[in-house]
Order: C-alpha cells, then structure tokens, then sequence
C-alpha cells in the first residue's frame, strides 16, 4: 500500500485527510493519473495543478519521483508559514 | 555545546530572551546573535484579518526545519542555531516563529538568519489560514516574492 | 505610534524582550522583528580578554546613532527602530548593544538592521579597551573589514 | 576660544581629556599645526597621523573643516564600538 496525505486546501476541496491505495504505481505521475480518473474535481486539484507540491517520505519530490510500497506521499498547495 | 532542542514546533508562545539564553549556553566566543520574529499583522491582502490558523505536516516540518538550519551551519561559520515555529491559532501581534542565529562575528549570523526565514518560507510545510471580521475563512496565497527571496540564494 | 527613547546610552543591561516589547508597541501592522545583540567574545586576536572597556563621545554618540537610525529609515520601509549602547566595564558573555528594528516584510527588517550594525561600527565614537588575564591593558584595534562592510551600504 | 577634546588613546597619550584655545585658525588643519609645534610628541599622534578621526561641533568633519570661536573640535583614533 502507498500511503497518501492531503494537506490545507487540498484536504477541504478533495474532503480526506489521507487514504491507503495498493502500490501499483512506479512513479507520483501515475498516482496522479488514477486520482485524476475519479473526476474532474480530482483532475483539477491535483494532475493539472501546476502549483501542486509533492513530498515523498517527507522530503520534496516531483512527478518523476519513484514511488514503492509502504511510501508516504503527500499533496499540498504552495507553502505559507513563517 | 549546550544540548537543547534545535527546531520547536509548538502551539505554546516564546520568549524572546529565554530563548536566546539557551541559544548561547556554552558558547563562550559568542560576538553577534542575530533573531528574527515573524508576527501576525492585523492587514493581509487590505483585509483585516481577525484570526489566524497555522497547520503543518508534522514528521516533514521538523526534517524540512532541520535540513534548512543544517544547510545555514555548511555555509556560514555559525556558533549555535535555532527556529521555533508556532502551529494553531492566533491573534493578530502574536508571535508566529522565531530563528535565532549565533556567530563570532555578526555578518555571518545576519545572513545566516535571514537564509533560515527565505527557506523556511517556501521549503517548510506550513499553510496559514485567516478569518476576517464578517466571518471569512480563507487560505493564505503563497508569494511569488518569497520565491525570489529563495532563489537570491542559490550558489 | 509609541514614544520611546530610539536611542538608548547607558551603563545597565538590557532585556531583549523588554525592549522587543517597546519597539513593538502601537504598531498593529509589524510582520517582522530583527534583533542583533553584540555580546563580549572571550577571545580577541588571540588573547582571552578579562574585562572589555566602552569609552565613548557624550553627545556626539547620541547625534551619530540617530543619525544612522533615521538613515536606515530613509533607506527602508521600517515600522520602528531602536539602538541601544552600553558603556562601562563589561565581562566576557555580557551584552553590549541591541539593535532591533520592526517591519511589515522581512526583507526590510532584516537589511535595516544589519545597516546600523554596519555603520554604527564605524561611524559612532565609541572605543572599546581590554583587560587580559595577566593584567595588560591595550585599546582594541579597528577593523578593516569593518569599513569594507559599512562600503558595501554606498548608494 | 575653542574647545578641544581628546579621547580613548589620544587622551592618554596627550595626559588631557580636553582644553581651551583662541579661536585663531580658520580651518581644522591650522589648529593642528599648532598643536604639533608643541613637540614630535604631539606631532606624531595627531598632524602626522593617517587615521586620525576629527569631529567638529559633533559632527564627522576632516582637516579641511572650518571653524570659528565656540566650535568643539574632538580628535580621537578609529572608532571601535559595537
């Protein structure tokens, strides 16, 4: 299972804080595109978002970033603290 | 070496000088402490803003906190470091985070301390949420000036 | 706007949050607080220093801080701005000044700050004396790198 | 008559922190000619002195200053605050 975290804006619009999905997936990319084919507020809020920001283990990652079994992987909007 | 906790993520509020002291316990060849406070300011955007909400990731902020205060002391020659960061809600004049910097000599901890706030800005998981007086929620947009703020840094 | 001395030359230490705290007052919109406090080394050009002496220019010190003070206000968008220097006999760890200065953005703060520092070092008459272990007595030398780093704030 | 101030080791070198003489000279460097006949000892310390720091009535000033009667003139080393 893959591990996945929505965070502020992203929790509220998408109404999950996380879930559990089976480890199929070899890249963030492919994650992306099973999200984005639960709808179009899926789509909009994750895979065509360009300002989507993505951790993998709790560090920063890309789309291209591999992904394996028990990782956690995380969306969110551009940061805002400090 | 005083042995305190480096990076903080707390709901409490701090105190400037006694956090400062932990700062410089042990550190006999201190010259220059250089902090920064980050606050809530009543206006954002030309709204007044009544509450303030701060969430974060917990696991990743404190990695994210300690990468960016690890990469201060690879660059500059620093005596002891420190940010602490606040999470949930607050008022407007409430203090919201805290990085403090040590050096022998000052240039050092001014840049050092001003590169924590550039990074922490855009590279550590923290979303901020403001109430206005009518009642609107709303999330915080991120600034494209903190992103440039970031990239002056780059070697 | 609160009405406290901006500038500050006295023989008694000083408490960071004390003064944060004054700095801060009747400001609603201040986003950002920079502190530098320079505090005694235990170690100059080698030597373990005993006792760090401040002499200083009555009246021209207080003429020169504001000057750099209102200078940096000039330069930057700040919100308030403080100086304090101390004078007299002084132990290695004390602390010796504070400049603190408020802004709604960091950037402005963080410059400003590190301004006064700069030019205060060069351009307020204040002489320090150190006492080493074996009692020899010597008047510290200025800095090169001192001028260099008032010369980079040239407009 | 001018008042004039020595500080940190200027006072010390010279054994006065200040004095007053007749507002004779119309330029910072004129009072200086007459303080350096008083010996090399005076010379060497001030006139001679590449680092010499001059304020006038408070202010930064340099030798080509101009002053008149009532005008504070302070000579003092590099300053070392901070």
């Amino acid at each position: 299972m893959v591990n996945i975290l929505y965070f502020a804006s992203f929790r509220e619009m998408l109404g999950q804080a996380n879930e559990q999905l089976p480890a199929k997936h070899t890249t963030v990319s492919e994650l992306l595109a099973e999200l984005a084919s639960r709808g179009d507020h899926w789509k909009v809020a994750l895979e065509d978002n360009v300002n989507l920001q993505i951790a993998v283990n709790q560090d920063i990652a890309s789309r291209e970033t591999a992904i394996k079994a028990g990782d956690e992987v995380a969306f969110f909007p551009p940061v805002t603290g400090g | 070496m005083a042995d305190f906790p480096f990076i903080k993520v707390q709901r409490e509020d701090f105190d400037l000088t006694t956090e400062v002291a932990k700062l410089r316990a042990g550190h006999k060849n201190i010259g220059a402490v250089v902090s920064f406070v980050g606050t809530v300011r009543d206006i954002n955007e030309g709204d007044e803003v009544s509450v303030l909400e701060l969430e974060h990731y917990p696991g990743m902020t404190e990695k994210a906190l300690e990468k960016i205060r690890l990469e201060a002391h690879d660059r500059w020659a620093l005596e002891s470091s420190m940010i602490i960061h606040r999470i949930g809600k607050m008022l407007p004049s409430d203090q919201i985070v805290l990085v403090a910097v040590s050096s022998r000599h000052r240039e050092n901890a001014f840049h050092a301390a001003h590169f924590i706030m550039d990074y922490l800005k855009t590279n550590a998981p923290f979303w901020k949420k403001e109430t206005l007086p009518d009642g609107e929620v709303r999330w915080v947009d991120s600034r494209v000036s903190d992103k440039e703020a970031e990239q002056r840094w780059t070697k």
